[in-house]
């Protein structure tokens, strides 16, 4: 393959990118690369990347879809708090908490409760066909409410070690959180890519009513994603909650909605629906976290952290942008984009350019 | 609630505007409940009171109006009040202070600045508007963040003076002059949506950019114009914001995005672009407002049950909406 | 030979490459003002292409352009406008969300003071479709009409836009002979006023009929310029195919309608405001033409059985067993394909490849569990891409990157696929070049000699002739005749029938 | 955000005292609380609601999400039903004029709690119940100071700041800085903010473990960023209060178990139980006596000892 090609390949920017926030590490901060042993399992920055990522990478997963059926979910934060919450609360209420069947009871509630939710979402968005983006508001703020409600408004602190392992644990020297999440990833990627159902959402979201017409139900397809994406959520909220031992009602997984989006959408997934790249969600949000680590440890102040998280975005998304790429380093755009054309550059004879008047006389 | 008689009327009006009617009879519902079950509730002043309180998140709804209208989204909008109040309050405070008009001047050129580079973006590299207004949206925070990280008064006389000001319109009835500026906005903001070439351009460019490109219509100026009129919209409603709480702080309007682009939807225009009216994001912010005031009436509630009160609301709203807007359709 | 007039407009050595496909290469082209000018090519010759580089939408990768005599470029078709162009593209290009009367005059609305006239707007806009015979309320929003009233909308924007060139890429594919008519009249008075037009069409009686010189796309290459007058049909045929055409060849003359078992009967299926209550039994092996004017309830008469619509009166037999057909997924699972007229707004996924487009709705029939492996994708897909000669012949395509008739025709593949009982083909010709158009017929044919039933929906009415068996007549969304192809049955005595009403 | 976060115990929320109107003697008292943004937050809202009900004070209570437009649409509710007194915890320091003149001309008396507001005009509000942020910061400075004053090495912290721009991040971290910069050995090596939350505190501090040498002190802005900090700490395999000392600012019961399980060295209370001396200083207000214009709660501090014995009595 030639470079060219190779700079077409529509996950080589992402990938790029995340190759300099790395490289921006090997100078910047000391150590970085370092991974060493630690009481049996991986340790260091890097593992500490996929680790914290993970959370973020199961919700972009399921947003992935929600979006390729042209739709959006709000509420994934407030999905990963409640089922948080509603684990720890029964784990609490355990005589042992390290009693393995009880846990997983609690786990599996929690994520019952999800899905339940997800229902919801998706009866509103593809049964009463509410704009997807008020549908999900709603679980959004009330769902916050919910798992305040569950907690009491207070912090859950547990001890329970098989519960630890789901987001803070280790299994085979690999963190357990990143196991779940490649499972997660490879069982996602052989339903839609092996099995037709990603052909089928895809035909949702690019044009719905030619899916009707063929046949699709796409009212269940619809229901499918939204269910799928709060189960995610769910699986995340297991996470950020086992991870730090505590569920907190109110700030688990507060605006972890954007940095999905910005994950779906930086991995080259439009917001318009249809086509959809799940390795590219998953870069996407790799480079989130990797961007995240790095701004803690090269020691940027907390006041500038979002100045540099604007310069790094914008970068990523200029640099992915064709037109960008054509217009700042010269031509090499794939030709035959439609809108908006560009007169040719220093054509021989140059022709006068017609100037657009800005109106034309009626 | 007493909404039985939307169906029956519905018909006689032009079907495009069944989604607003809809909404308004269930504001008016939603007003008369509040008046029965809460003292107090139903009198002229409440409803002032919801204009005056959000006569700064109308502003903004107005420009999320010009923007979702033209097929796109502006998540910047709350931080760009925020980085307004900010402005506004360093230029205003400090040894030597700033005359207030020059200052207001500079914030509404920031905000229009802001969002015209933003849409120049969006439309020459053909960035999604989601991230670019994002990236905005972090870029205007983080600079409210290095102009300061504490809260800063106002005490400049003029903005005083408009902050107190009471406009009287009747016994017990008063608006502030926010109020006066936000309705002026949104009978220009019509205007110019209803009875000018730029408006209609934004309907279309929303119905179909490539079609509206080979109909020969100026898309690059229409795209680029919807975010500069919601920078500006945002700065305004940062200045309005400044006048109401006389303060510039970088934490100021979180999430202020969502509720305009929610009050933009709930007033029935479509995200997918094209399809829209001013009114409509009018009644969806007295809407929220009411909620809002329908929960200090309330009274008792706990932080949670807040918010899952205000979920509830939103929700039987929306589906009263949508299931009175598909009986009076059919 | 009279001296020619300098030409308006002029194209020299035109080349445009998109990714994998030439789709222009060495391209002259002139206008004469005044003249009438057909461009004929098969589907994905480029003539849209050329169109789309002249006014452009595309850059050019080679070559000039001149406008009376001076080099052009244009950076849009609102400069294209600007400069006395003025276009209706292929894929109807207007926003269904606007009123029919703001589509004709957004961007040129008549103002005072800045403010939108919207009472002239609207008088205006009555006055020139009433001009057209087009009879719309001109507030409601554009996408309540069906295909043909937006082309008819689209052209009239076009016309009464002051331009010195008028493009018009496919305008008639929609339209039903008197449509047709009125817009040659119009052409031919615009043409008195020196107005140039360029024309594309694939209709050759549109083209004897209303053009002076044509010009001949092959592939991306320019075949050449001709005088209509001079070149016989059989030559312009062979002009654009590159051979020899084995005759447009008639088909076996239809039999008279099967007496076989009924397939579908349908008894008093209506919808209220949409077609009347309606009796018809379709059996198997039988070719069901529909006949009638632009918004006689075509349509609604295919999305009724189809199941897209919900019947509010009537019920459907199918095989004999009574069927709820409520949605198209329950008419797609006994048998029942539907192909659409709207094939950008109801038929393709515009980012999606061909293949995938191809083989969706058989995927959709089995569900997301029952993926058709990649093997056997490909063999369909192959079959079909050389059975309708599908180009580029590339399956991995974005369908949207495909010239307007090689997407219908991918549209077609998708339900012949299924190899349903009942087909329905709503304009299933419309924009289809003449080869591929007779390969179609010849398929449909085919299909019905198999045991296939099908309901033919054209606006041509030689060709629903050519095809059906029996010929269902509509007027004013009623089903008002059912007619027997035998020999008396001719276009004449069809139009005859659609103008009066019954003859039974 | 909040004066801090974290707290375990339980309880119910209850406080609706049934159908008192303005009429039947019972001071009628509008609170606008901040949020519930944090266990702090929540046991605050508790103790109010809690005193309220046992003083026979009918307590109109309003959620302001984090809000400050909130804050003041539900005080200017509150002028409309015509409450005895109004008491809040302002969202930030600035901008209450407006709707406190309101207030005074409606000659409602206001009470602040937990935070200030930096209006000149003091006229405005009667008095002013809560802790000192800046006197926190000092406090946990002076700690550290102590510890440190027969070493000559310098002392390397690190710093968990909470959420950026709010007023007890600012003022913590100004009071903690002013009195460690007396000398020169104490240099903060990294400061970063966790948000006031143990999710990020951890996160934060997995980080700083890596990217920084030699940690010897931590400062956390609150409990629960300290507790994510001690997990990570112990991940990275060192001992949480001995390798790395930990001062925090709070004691909710989470830090003070940790505090006397020796994880945790030194605790600066802030309290939020303020509902007992509100109901008192609301009773006085209203009955027209004087308070002093400032009432600091009576918080303390603890050292490891000093939870250990305080532990069993921790009401949160
Ligand atoms: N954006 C594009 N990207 C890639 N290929 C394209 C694109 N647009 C057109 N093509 C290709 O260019 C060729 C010419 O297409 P064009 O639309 O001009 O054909 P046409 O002559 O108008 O055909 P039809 O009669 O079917 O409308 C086709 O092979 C088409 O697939
Ligand atoms: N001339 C007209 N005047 C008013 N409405 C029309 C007219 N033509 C079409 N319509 C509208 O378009 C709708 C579509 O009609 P339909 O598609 O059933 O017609 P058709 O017979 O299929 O003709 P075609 O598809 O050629 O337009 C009709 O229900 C009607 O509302
Ligand atoms: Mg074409
Ligand atoms: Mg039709």
């Amino acid at each position: 393959m030639n470079v060219n090609a190779l700079t077409r390949h529509r996950l080589f920017w992402p990938v790029a990118v995340l190759a300099g926030l790395l490289l921006a590490n090997l100078l910047l901060t000391r150590g970085f690369y370092n991974i060493e042993m630690k009481d049996g399992h991986l340790y260091g920055s890097l593992i500490d990347i996929v680790r914290f990522g993970a959370p973020l990478i199961m919700v972009s997963l399921g947003m992935t879809l929600v979006i390729a059926t042209g739709g959006i979910d709000l509420s994934v934060g407030s999905v990963v708090s409640i089922s948080g919450a509603l684990a720890c609360l029964m784990i609490s209420d355990l005589g042992d908490q390290n009693a393995v069947g009880g846990v997983l009871v609690a786990v599996g509630v929690a994520l019952a409760l999800t899905l339940v939710l997800g229902a919801g979402n998706g009866v509103l968005v593809a049964g009463f066909g509410i704009q997807p983006i008020v549908a999900t508001l709603i679980l959004m703020v009330a769902g916050r409410g919910l798992a305040q409600l569950i907690t009491d408004g207070q912090i859950i602190t547990i001890n329970s070690s098989p519960y630890k392992l789901i987001g803070g644990g280790y299994w085979l020297t690999l963190p357990f959180g990143i196991i779940i999440v490649a499972v997660l990833v490879a069982l996602t990627a052989f339903l839609t890519r092996r099995l037709a159902l990603g052909l089928l959402i895809e035909s949702v979201g690019g044009n719905a009513e030619a899916g009707r017409l063929s046949g699709i139900r796409s009212r269940g397809i619809v229901i499918t994603v939204y269910v799928f994406c709060a189960l995610c959520a769910g699986i995340a909220g297991l996470m950020v909650s086992s991870n730090v031992s505590s569920a907190d009602g109110n700030n688990a997984g507060l605006w972890i909605e954007l940095d999905a989006i910005l994950a779906v959408v930086i991995g080259g997934t439009p917001l318009t629906g249809g086509r959809f790249s799940l390795s590219g969600t998953v870069l996407g949000a790799l480079i989130i976290q990797t961007l995240t680590t790095t701004i803690y440890s090269v020691g940027v102040p907390p006041e500038t952290n979002l100045l540099v998280k604007a310069l790094v975005v914008t970068a990523v998304c200029l640099l992915q942008s064709p037109a960008f790429r054509a217009k700042v380093f010269g031509r090499g755009r794939p030709a035959g984009r439609g809108a908006p054309p560009s007169p040719p550059s220093g054509a021989p004879g140059a022709p006068t350019a017609v100037p657009a008047r800005d109106e034309v006389d009626a | 609630m007493t909404t039985t008689t939307v169906p029956m009327r519905a018909p006689k009006v032009p079907r495009k505007y069944v989604p607003v009617l809809v909404t308004f009879c269930l504001f008016i519902a939603m007003f008369v409940a509040g008046g029965i079950r809460y003292e107090g509730f139903a009198t002229g002043q409440i409803l002032l009171n919801v204009l005056v309180d959000n006569s700064f998140l109308l502003v903004l709804a107005i420009g999320m109006t010009f923007v979702i209208l033209a097929g796109g989204i502006d998540l910047s909008v709350g931080s760009v009040v925020a980085l307004s109040t900010m402005i506004a309050a360093s230029m205003l405070s400090g040894p030597s202070p700033w005359p207030a008009p020059v200052v207001m001047l500079v914030v509404l050129a920031v905000g229009t600045v802001l969002g015209l580079g933003m849409g120049a973006i969006i439309h020459y590299f053909e960035i999604q508007p989601f991230i670019v207004t994002l990236a905005g949206m972090f870029l205007a925070r983080g600079l409210c963040y290095t102009i300061s990280t504490d809260s800063i008064p106002v005490s400049d006389p003029l903005f005083t003076s408009i902050a107190q000001t009471r406009i009287d319109l009747g016994p017990e009835l008063w608006v502030s002059p926010s109020v006066i500026i936000g309705l002026v906005v949104l009978v220009i903001a019509m205007y110019v949506l209803h009875y000018t070439r730029l408006g209609r351009g934004v309907y279309a460019v929303g119905g179909g950019e490539q079609s509206a490109l080979l109909m020969g219509l100026p898309v690059a100026r229409t795209k680029i114009a919807v975010y500069t009129i919601s920078g500006f919209c945002s700065a305004l409603g940062g200045l309005l914001f400044a006048f109401y709480t006389l303060s510039g702080y970088g934490l100021h309007a979180v999430g202020w995005e969502l509720d305009a682009i929610a009050a933009v939807v709930i007033g029935g225009t479509l995200l997918t672009g094209g399809s829209g009216y001013l009114l409509g994001t009018l009644l969806g912010v007295l809407m929220l407002g009411l909620i809002q005031t329908i929960l200090s009436f309330e009274g008792t509630l706990s932080s949670w049950w807040t918010r899952i009160f205000i979920g509830l609301l939103l929700l039987v709203f929306i589906l009263l909406q949508r299931l009175i807007g598909w009986r009076a359709r059919s | 030979m009279a001296a020619e007039p300098a030409p308006i407009l002029r194209m020299r050595g035109i080349g445009k490459y998109f990714p994998g496909v030439t789709a222009l290469d060495g391209v002259d082209f002139r206008l004469l003002p005044g003249e009438v000018h057909a461009l004929m090519g098969e589907n994905g010759a480029g003539k849209s292409t050329l169109i789309k580089v002249l006014t452009g939408v595309y850059t050019t990768d080679a070559g000039e352009i001149e406008l009376d005599g001076r080099p052009v470029s244009f950076s849009g078709p609102l400069a294209a406008q600007q400069a006395g162009i003025s276009t209706v593209y292929q894929e109807l290009n207007l926003c269904g969300n606007l009123s029919v009367a703001e589509n004709i005059y957004i961007g040129r609305e008549p103002r005072r003071f800045g403010r939108i006239q919207w009472s002239r707007v609207r008088k205006d806009a009555a006055a020139l479709l009433s001009r057209l015979d087009i009879d719309v309320d001109v507030t409601a929003p554009l996408s309540s009409y069906s295909p043909a009233i937006r082309q008819m909308v689209a052209i009239a924007r076009a016309v009464d836009i002051d331009a010195k060139v008028l493009i018009l890429d496919e305008p008639t594919s929609s339209l039903d002979a008197g449509e047709v008519a009125q817009l040659f009249r119009m052409m031919r008075r615009l043409k008195e006023q020196g107005i140039a037009i360029l024309f594309v069409t694939h209709f050759l009686d549109q083209v004897y009929e209303a053009s002076d010189r044509v010009t001949v796309l092959r592939n991306g290459r320019l075949v050449g310029e001709y005088r209509i007058a001079d070149l016989p049909r059989v030559d312009l045929v062979a002009k654009m195919i590159g051979r020899e055409l084995a005759e447009l060849e008639r088909l076996d003359d239809r039999p008279l309608a099967r007496t076989s078992e009924p397939l579908v009967e349908a008894h008093n299926l209506g919808r209220t405001g949409n077609v009347e209550p309606f009796t018809m039994t379709i059996h198997k092996g039988e070719v069901v033409g529909l006949a009638g004017l632009l918004g006689s309830g075509r349509t609604e008469i295919a999305r009724l059985l189809a199941g897209a619509d919900h019947a509010t009166s009537g019920n459907v037999r199918i095989a004999g067993d009574t069927a709820a057909l409520r949605t198209p997924r329950a008419a797609v699972r006994r048998g029942i394909a539907f192909c659409p007229e709207d094939r950008r707004g109801q038929g393709l996924i515009p980012d999606l490849t061909v293949r995938e487009n191809l083989v969706l709705a058989l995927q959709a029939t089995r569900g997301w569990t029952r993926p058709i492996s990649r093997r056997k994708q490909d063999e369909l897909v192959a079959k079909y891409i050389a059975a309708l000669n599908i180009r580029p012949a590339d399956p991995e395509q974005q369908i949207k990157n495909l010239s307007g008739g090689n997407q219908q025709k991918v549209m077609l593949a998708r339900w012949l696929i299924l190899e349903p009982r009942l087909l329905i083909l709503d304009e299933p010709t419309r924009g289809i070049d003449v080869g591929a158009k007779a390969e179609i017929q010849r398929l449909v044919a085919e299909l019905s000699d198999g045991g296939m039933a099908v309901l033919f929906i054209s606006a041509e009415l030689e060709e629903v002739l050519r095809l059906s068996h029996r010929v269902g007549v509509l007027r004013d969304r009623k089903l008002v005749a059912q007619l027997a192809n035998d020999d008396a049955l001719t276009t004449g005595a069809l139009m005859e029938t659609i103008a009066s009403g019954a003859r039974e | 955000a909040g004066c801090g976060g974290g707290g375990g115990g339980g309880g119910d929320t209850g406080a609706s005292a049934g159908g008192a109107g303005a009429g039947d003697g019972k001071i009628v008292m509008g609170f606008s609380q901040v949020g519930a943004e944090s266990g702090w937050r929540t046991a605050n809202t508790k103790s109010v609601q809690e005193s309220a009900k046992a003083a026979g004070i009918d307590l109109k209570f309003s959620d302001a999400q984090q809000k400050q437009e909130n804050q003041i649409k539900a005080i200017r509710s509150f002028i409309q039903q015509k409450v005895d007194v109004i008491a809040f915890s302002p969202v930030v320091e600035s901008g209450w004029d407006t709707v406190l003149k309101e207030a005074k001309a409606a000659s409602i008396p206001v009470i602040l709690t937990d935070r200030a507001v930096d209006s000149p005009d003091t006229s405005l509000y009667k008095t002013f119940l809560g802790s000192d942020f800046v006197e926190e910061g000092k406090k946990a400075g002076q700690w550290l100071v102590d510890q440190y004053k027969d070493s000559k090495d310098p002392v390397k912290i690190v710093e968990l700041q909470g959420t950026t721009g709010s007023a007890p991040a600012n003022d913590r971290k100004a009071g903690f800085g002013e009195v460690i910069k007396a000398d020169p050995k104490f240099e903060i090596v990294a400061s970063q903010t966790g948000d006031f939350t143990r999710a990020k505190g951890k996160e934060v501090m997995e980080a700083f473990l890596k990217s920084t040498p030699k940690i010897d002190v931590l400062f956390a802005h609150n409990d629960d960023m300290g507790l994510g900090a001690i997990e990570a700490i112990e991940g990275a395999g060192k001992v949480p209060g001995k390798d790395i000392k930990i001062i925090t600012i709070d004691a909710v019961k989470d830090g003070m178990q940790a505090l006397a399980d020796g994880k945790i060295n030194y605790i600066v209370e802030c309290s939020p139980l303020l509902g007992p001396q509100l109901m008192d200083l609301a009773k006085k207000v209203v009955g027209d006596e004087q308070v002093p214009p400032r009432v600091v709660t009576e918080e303390t501090t603890f050292t490891q000892e000093q939870a250990k014995e305080a532990l069993p009595s921790r009401q949160y």
